[in-house]
């Protein structure tokens, strides 16, 4: 019987639809993994880009970031400092979690998109510091709304920076490589 | 808020298992199942991902010693001791550091409950009744009809009680617990009083010593501070900077404290005395001159006879105390929990007015006196907790409140505690977790955590300036929980009438102010400041506020020696062939059952995890026919324990001795039905000073014929060669 | 082969009845045996088989799947001994596999006439035995769904295995060795297999046809198929040796105790082969007393001559292990003194004698005499008796072994947990395969034992006959 | 068991003198327990319980061993031993891991274990001649709401990886980063481990062994005889022990 098998493949119903059954797979893997690297939905479509073209800087919202591990997500202080002078603010349907937020003092749930897995210890302090701006990793939010992922951020997205930034300094090299630097 | 965004935020931190692995290749899908709540409005002093750091004191015994708190985004993380503080100087025993696990443990009591007495099962209430229930309580009864029982810190809340006990007549608050009864503070205080001319607390300055004698003080361990003591120690051994000076220990079971001893000398039960005596009159003779009355009346051959201790070596010993500078002898621990206990602690005292060492470095000290303090304030003795009881059954209080302490699980069986509960009407416990004691109560008011709760507490003992450790709340209280000054307060306004007068207070942090603020004008603090909020913004910070002075007292020794002391031998109740020796487990203590992490730290001396044992000594277990992991019946005049055996070569062949600490039947999930509780074994027998005589009892042993294996850290086989077969 | 007691027979049915070689049968006649002997199955055959079922879905699938998810906790491994039984039995089953290519590889690059009817036993074994270690091995694992970490395989995090470790190359050459015997099961298989095409019908011909690579026996194939076994038979030889000399290293490069010993190398080569042979001529006696027309095809000069080689081993065995033993004695560490003193005196003491009954004194007191040494069921119990010491002594190396190490406060002893049903799972699977294998295809090489007795003759020298063999080539 | 150091040895060249060290006096060791404590509160180590604590698999990063001498009467505790990874700069447990989830870091000079890398071969954990590496034989539960408490400095482990003392080195980095934020070196005694800074008899003395001003460096002058365990095994311990008395 495995021969007849053999011979229905061989005509062309068979290959058509042997043809289909590999299409199929493959936008099923390819929906998978696309779906992995989509960026979350957010209760408020927060736009950085506005933000950053009227020139708020990124260390204003997220000033941790120059001092510590995290960046942070502003306290709704911080945006009701700005927006409560902002007529928009009652107006805007955008804004309307924000308002109902601040009002009814709940927080607003965000949702992380860049997100370091728990055995990896970032510190963006020491990626401030050495000079790196936010795009390299972040990409240029002046371009999106909500943030999203420019890349798929791991292992090797790191190490190649890493090695770049080391250079031929032998220690900064050794540092930068090594394990117990990021993993402990 | 802060700490419901921590939670959340940490089920992604502790988020072990698939999430791990799942996301081996970097970020991505992970990124999706978290949600993240900023906080509404971040204490300017405060980053993200950055710790804030408050200093606080600790609660998990009553010696005070400052804690440092690392928190982050409202989480407490870590305990560190705290470096300015004179009593720890930045360091912490065990227990301090795993107060953690007491403030986030799964047991604790998370909101005001009722219950029927004795039954698991109970109602939540709202604070507004439970503060109802307090304030009906105090206008119901006449104010001698109410009585108070707490800790043994001498803490505000103490000082709170203390003041509307003065303002109102009622009965003054008992302040009790455990390791007070085997430290035997009253047989202390006593001996001081009737030799050093006051009562009080006398400090043994270790750290100045250059030879000490410690006769049963297990002051490495539990004893009075064992932080600063131990500090003492490290002085004591140190031998870069100055000669490491040697310490010589008398028990009949080598604790922990005297396996760090240079000599260990396993003297028989009860002969303490005779042989503090005897060395005194040998080293007298040494020095020549008259001999002292004191020590005429003992002969160090029939001491020698008695105690078990060769002639030889006693003469030996008191060469060495006599000719070594810096002598120093130390009663305490099982000694003092015999019928003579006094006596021990005076023949010791004693004994140290050969070295002269009284009020000079490495002597004997009156300890300093707490700031705003007068004279010392000791904790209840037994005897006194046994008239207490008296009084419970007689029904003489229809009123209890029970704050800080245990005393269901920790006084003597044959005190029962449990039964004098009946002859009161309402028993209302503020206690922080599901205890014996609260399980006996109608209402359970549960406190704070001590590292959500303000507060200041006394310093009793251990450091050389006087201290008032200062407490605040380092996260927020997790529970439902309120603090107990706070409810007092609340509920005194409710009572009205003198009551209200008594306490005019808006809630703690007021109380405390006015409590506090007398310090500012006092001299020589560390810091000072002219307006109370200053003021209380350092007292805060420091975690405190002490004197940089010396506070200790010198004794008045003037005819020290010039007294009759009775080198009596102490007397045993029950009969039976062991004396029974019990000890304070360093670990786990009077609170420490609770916290798994003490739970697991294996005993310094035997290395046994999670549970009870009994010590037995190798050549005692053969003649009985008892291996280890047998278990045996202990049987008491009062009670019997059936617990495994530990064949522990440092005993003496007629001495057993257990741990205390073990054994709860509530208490939560770590701690309720293991082990057993060596109180259960306890008879009301106190010495003269109204300490319990803990080590005063003869005990019988019974094969059972049960197996039952401990866990222990060490190889039985590796260190006593236990199944390796014959050479 | 009979030389030694000629003596008392010497006529020549005798040796006829007892010489595979010379009393041919007609081809056709033999290939249907062979054939029947496959296809014919009794009840007892499908009991067993379901037993055999059962058996594995609970000790293999089941407490696999429970250990996994649960973690090594319900296993008995514990600090000191962080290796226990399934080490113990990767050991084990690699020692089993090792007879296989003993046998059929050494043997036939040495001509050894009487290995014709078993070396395909023999080389199954192998090849099942492997796959039995390579489960012990990932039973092991702490976090098994991570194995591929081991293989050598380019990633952006630019990390390799680590070369240094014995354990990476225990890797590789397991599998090398997996592969290249299960060419070698594979390449003598193909004539037999397209015999059985040619006799039988419906799924199974299909099945035939597709293995049997359409060989057709003309000459080209046939010198062919000569070559490449000849090349594998050489080739293989040395796999099989590095094979078991890099799973000693996993012991001998440690810094433990009476582990890093230099002799540990060909000791564990020779244990392998011990363990092996008693696995082959067990199963070989299994073989003929339950499967149909095997009495034909496996007679007692088999037993008799594995039975030697047997004894031989045995012999090089206990002279390694007494090697092994004398040297770390005399290395005169305290650490190792405690370790051997520890072996004999301690409570696993009973092992360590009862592994040198077994593996020393069973076999020198059975296998001396040649009239035992025929009788299937004495050769079946020494080998029985070996396995169990060979199991023994691989359990006194790693378990016990561990259980003494340079920080005395740690001693601890180990007892097994999940790991006794997982072992017996590995077990009943290495029958059930073996017991399909015997119903799919020909255990017995007909064309081997055509091909020996062609070449077979009786000679007759004056009043002496002697058994002559006329070479192929 | 431990042979003594010649100061020759010890200074001889680079990679001999590493990085951080620790000098452990045992006569001031009392065995009171706080070092595990404070080494299971800041590196989230769990408890196992009664039943595995007594089979061996208790997590302790560090343990205090104490031995017997002599017999009743004349019998007494030998001095307190706190043992914990020892950061060989040579160290056996490296070289075995097929995954290099245990690796020398270069950088600091201690023995790094990779949760995330390691398989769970344990091969490791027999080839530390010191037996201090401890495996996760279960997801060890940490009922609610203990987790609070949990590190985020530092990994929590997942049930089949090998786990070890790092010197805290999440203290390391936290102090070279703060140090490089200010622009300058990590200053002497500046941080130090969990088990070092709760001592409460200052037995365990943490820091820089290539800085001869260090603390650490002074004691090991001071005290001539300082141990370092099984340097007979070339392992070149980071750790050096003083039994004093």
């Amino acid at each position: 019987m495995i021969k007849r098998l053999f011979d229905w493949l061989k005509q062309p119903s068979g290959l058509i639809a042997a043809g289909i059954v590999v299409l199929a797979l493959f936008g099923l893997a390819a929906y998978g993994i696309s779906w992995t690297q989509r960026s979350p939905e957010q209760p408020i479509q927060f736009p950085h880009n506005t933000h950053i073209t009227i020139g708020v800087q990124c260390l204003y919202c997220h000033p941790s970031a120059a001092r510590g591990p995290v960046s942070g997500i502003p306290t709704q202080a911080k945006c009701w400092g700005c927006h409560r002078q902002i007529a928009k603010t009652d107006t805007s349907p955008l804004l309307a979690p924000l308002k109902q937020a601040v009002e009814s003092n709940t927080p607003i749930k965000w949702v992380p998109v860049f997100h370091a897995s728990d055995f990896v210890q970032f510190n963006h302090r020491a990626h401030v510091a050495a000079g790196q701006n936010c795009e390299n990793c972040h990409g240029d939010l002046s371009q999106m709304t909500v943030a999203e992922m420019p890349q798929v951020i791991n292992m090797g997205f790191c190490l190649k920076c890493h090695i770049k930034v080391a250079g031929a300094d032998q220690a900064k090299f050794l540092k930068l490589t090594d394990c117990g630097t990021c993993h402990y | 808020m802060s700490d419901k965004f921590s939670r959340r935020d940490f089920l992604k931190l502790a988020g072990v298992g698939a999430a791990t692995t799942a996301i081996v290749t970097g970020c991505g899908p992970a990124s999706r199942y978290v949600q993240r709540e900023p906080y509404m409005k971040m204490p300017e002093y405060n980053y993200n991902g950055l710790s804030t750091y408050y200093a606080t004191t600790c609660r998990e015994c009553a010696a005070g010693c400052g804690l440092v708190a690392r928190t982050m985004q409202g989480r407490a993380l870590k305990i560190e001791g705290n470096a300015s503080h004179p009593l720890n100087l930045g360091k912490t025993c065990a227990r301090g550091q795993a107060t953690l696990q007491g403030l986030y443990n799964p047991d604790r009591v998370t909101d005001p409950i009722k219950r029927a007495r004795g039954s698991a099962s109970a109602e939540k209430m709202t604070w507004d009744a439970a503060t109802q229930v307090v304030a009906d309580a105090l206008k119901k009864y006449k104010p001698d009809q109410i009585a108070f029982l707490v800790g043994t810190a001498p803490d505000h809340l103490f000082d709170l009680i203390a003041d509307l006990a003065t303002a109102t007549g009622m009965n003054a608050p008992v302040r009790f617990g455990a390791l007070s009864m085997f430290d035997a503070r009253a047989t202390l205080s006593k001996a001081a009083e009737n030799l050093l001319g006051k009562s009080g607390l006398p400090f043994f300055d270790v750290g100045g010593a250059q030879m000490v004698f410690s006769f049963g003080a297990n002051f490495l361990e539990t004893w009075l501070s064992p932080v600063s003591y131990t500090r003492g120690f490290s002085v004591l051994r140190d031998g870069q900077t100055k000669r490491r000076g040697n310490f010589v220990q008398f028990e009949a079971r080598m604790s922990a404290t005297g396996g760090k001893a240079d000599e260990w000398i396993p003297l028989r039960p009860g002969t303490e005395a005779l042989v503090a005596l005897a060395i005194g009159r040998l080293a007298s003779e040494l020095r020549g001159g008259s001999l002292p009355r004191a020590f005429a009346g003992v002969d160090p051959a029939d001491a020698a006879a008695k105690s078990g201790i060769k002639l030889e070596t006693l003469k030996r010993l008191a060469n060495i105390f006599a000719k070594s500078t810096g002598a120093l002898a130390i009663p305490g621990g099982a000694a003092l929990g015999q019928s003579n206990g006094l006596a021990v602690a005076e023949a010791v005292l004693a004994l140290n007015a050969i070295a002269g060492n009284f009020g000079k470095p490495g002597g004997v000290f009156f300890s300093a006196l707490a700031p705003t303090q007068t004279e010392y304030q000791r904790p209840a003795s037994a005897k006194e907790m046994q008239d207490f009881v008296n009084q419970l059954t007689a029904g003489k209080f229809k009123a209890l409140f029970v704050h800080g302490v245990n005393p269901v699980f920790e006084l003597p069986a044959s005190l029962n505690f449990k039964a004098a509960l009946q002859g009161v009407e309402q028993v209302i416990s503020f206690a922080t977790f599901p205890d014996e004691t609260a399980l006996e109560s109608d209402y359970v008011f549960p406190d704070h955590h001590g590292l959500e709760s303000w507060g200041y507490q006394r310093v009793a003992t251990g450091a050389s300036q006087p201290v008032l450790s200062g407490s605040q709340p380092t996260v927020v209280p997790y529970y439902n929980t309120q603090a107990t000054v706070d409810v007092l307060l609340a509920a005194t306004k409710l009572a009205g009438g003198k009551f209200a007068q008594a306490l005019p207070f808006k809630d703690e942090v007021e109380f405390l102010r006015s409590k506090v603020a007398p310090l500012m004008s006092e001299a020589d603090g560390f810091f000072s400041a002219l307006d109370i909020n200053t003021f209380m913004a350092y007292f805060q910070q420091h975690g405190g506020w002490w004197k940089t002075s010396d506070g200790r007292g010198v004794p008045n020794v003037a005819d020290i020696l010039n007294r009759d002391l009775k080198g009596a031998e102490a007397t045993f109740a029950g009969e039976g062939e062991f004396f029974f020796t019990p000890f304070v487990s360093p670990t786990l203590a009077e609170a420490g059952a609770n916290k798994p992490w003490l739970q697991e730290l294996p005993d310094a001396a035997t290395t046994v995890m999670w549970n009870t044992w009994v010590e037995i000594n190798p050549i005692t277990a053969e003649e009985l026919g008892v291996n280890d992991d047998d278990v045996v019946r202990i049987v008491s005049e009062v009670g019997t324990l059936e617990v495994t055996v530990y064949r522990y070569p440092a005993i003496r062949p007629d001495t057993i001795a257990m741990p205390f600490g073990q054994g709860h039947t509530a208490y939560g999930r770590y701690a309720a039905n293991r082990g057993v509780n060596p109180a259960d074994l306890l008879g009301a027998n106190f010495n003269e000073a109204g300490d319990l005589a803990f080590a005063g009892m003869k005990v019988k042993i019974e094969k059972t014929g049960k197996v039952q294996p401990l866990s222990r850290l060490e190889s039985i086989m590796g260190v006593y060669g236990v199944g390796m077969g014959k050479e | 082969m009979a030389e030694n007691n000629k003596h008392a027979h010497n006529s020549e049915g005798y040796f006829r009845e007892k010489h595979l070689m010379l009393d041919p049968l007609p081809r056709g006649q033999m290939n249907a045996m062979a054939m029947e002997a496959m296809h014919h199955s009794t009840w007892k055959f499908w009991t067993v088989f379901a037993i055999l079922c059962v058996i594995v879905a609970y000790c293999l699938v089941y407490s696999w799947i429970k250990m996994i998810l649960e973690g090594l906790g319900i296993a008995g491994v514990n600090r000191p001994a962080y290796w226990g039984v399934f080490l113990v039995n990767t050991v084990f089953w690699i020692g089993i596999s090792h007879a296989g290519t003993f046998i059929s590889a050494i043997l036939r690059v040495f001509k050894a006439e009487f290995r014709r009817p078993f070396t395909r036993a023999a080389e199954l074994m192998t090849t099942f035995g492997l796959v039995q270690a390579g489960f012990s091995i990932f039973m092991h694992l702490g976090r098994i769904w991570l194995f591929y970490w081991l293989m050598p395989y380019p990633n952006q995090r630019m990390l390799w295995p680590n070369m240094h470790s014995p354990l990476s190359w225990d890797l590789l050459a397991i599998t090398t060795y997996l592969l290249s015997s299960t060419m070698y099961l594979f390449l003598p298989l193909i004539p037999d297999l397209a015999m059985a095409r040619d006799r039988s019908t419906g799924w199974r011909k299909i099945f035939y046809r597709i293995l049997a690579l359409g060989f057709r026996g003309t000459e080209g194939e046939w010198t062919h198929l000569r070559n490449a076994m000849t090349i594998f038979a050489f080739a293989i030889i040395p796999v099989m040796f590095s094979v078991h000399t890099i799973v000693s290293w996993d012991f001998a490069s440690a810094t433990r105790p009476g582990w890093n010993s230099t002799i540990f190398g060909p000791y564990f080569i020779v244990g392998a082969l011990h363990s092996g042979m008693g696995a082959v001529v067990m199963v070989l006696a299994i073989v003929r007393s339950t499967m149909k027309n095997m009495k034909y095809f496996i007679r007692p000069e088999h037993f008799d001559g594995i039975g030697k080689l047997m004894l031989i081993i045995s012999m090089a065995w206990a002279y390694f292990f007494f090697n092994d033993y004398i040297v770390q004695w005399y290395g005169g560490d305290k650490w190792t003194h405690l370790l051997l003193h520890f072996h004999e005196a301690g409570p696993m003491g009973w092992m360590w004698f009862a592994m040198l009954i077994c593996n020393i004194a069973v076999p020198w007191a059975l296998l001396w005499n040649a009239r035992w040494r025929a009788m299937p069921w004495v050769t079946f119990a020494v080998g029985l008796s070996i396995n169990i010491g060979m199991w023994f002594e691989r359990y006194i190396i790693i378990p016990i072994s561990l259980t003494i190490n340079r920080m005395p406060f740690t001693w601890r002893m180990y007892q097994p947990g999940v790991e006794i049903p997982l072992g017996i799972g590995t077990l009943a699977l290495f029958i059930l395969l073996y017991m399909s294998a015997s119903k799919l295809i020909p255990l017995i090489p007909v064309w081997e034992v055509e091909e020996g007795q062609m070449v077979h003759e009786l000679k007759k020298f004056g009043r002496e006959t002697v058994v002559s063999v006329s070479d192929l080539e | 068991m431990a042979t003594e150091t010649k100061p020759s040895e010890t200074n001889s060249s680079a990679e001999h003198i590493g990085k951080w060290g620790m000098v452990i006096d045992q006569d001031l060791c009392t065995g009171c327990q706080a070092c595990v404590a404070a080494c299971a509160m800041e590196n989230n180590i769990s408890f196992v319980g009664e039943e595995d604590s007594g089979y061996g698999r208790s997590m302790h990063w560090i343990r205090i061993e104490r031995f017997w001498e002599g017999v009743y009467p004349e019998i007494k505790m030998t001095p307190n031993q706190p043992m914990l990874c020892q950061q060989c700069l040579s160290a056996p447990c490296e070289p075995v891991c097929p995954a290099y989830a245990t690796v020398h870091s270069l950088a600091e000079h201690i023995n790094l274990q990779v949760y995330n890398r390691c398989v769970g071969t344990r091969y490791c954990g027999n080839n530390c001649p010191y037996q201090m590496r401890s495996f996760n034989w279960r997801d060890y539960e940490r009922p609610k709401p203990l987790d609070n408490q949990l590190n985020p400095d530092v990994t929590v482990r997942q049930r089949g990886v090998m786990e070890k003392c790092t010197f805290c080195i999440q203290r390391i980095n936290k102090a070279e980063d703060a140090a490089k934020a200010e622009g300058r070196e990590i200053a002497d005694g500046e941080f130090t481990t969990a088990c070092a800074q709760v001592c409460p008899a200052n037995a365990i003395v943490f820091g820089r062994t290539d800085n001869p001003e260090s603390f650490v460096s002074q004691l090991a002058r001071i005290h001539g005889h300082g141990v370092k365990h099984l340097e007979e095994l070339g392992t070149l311990p980071n750790v050096t022990y003083f039994k004093g008395g």
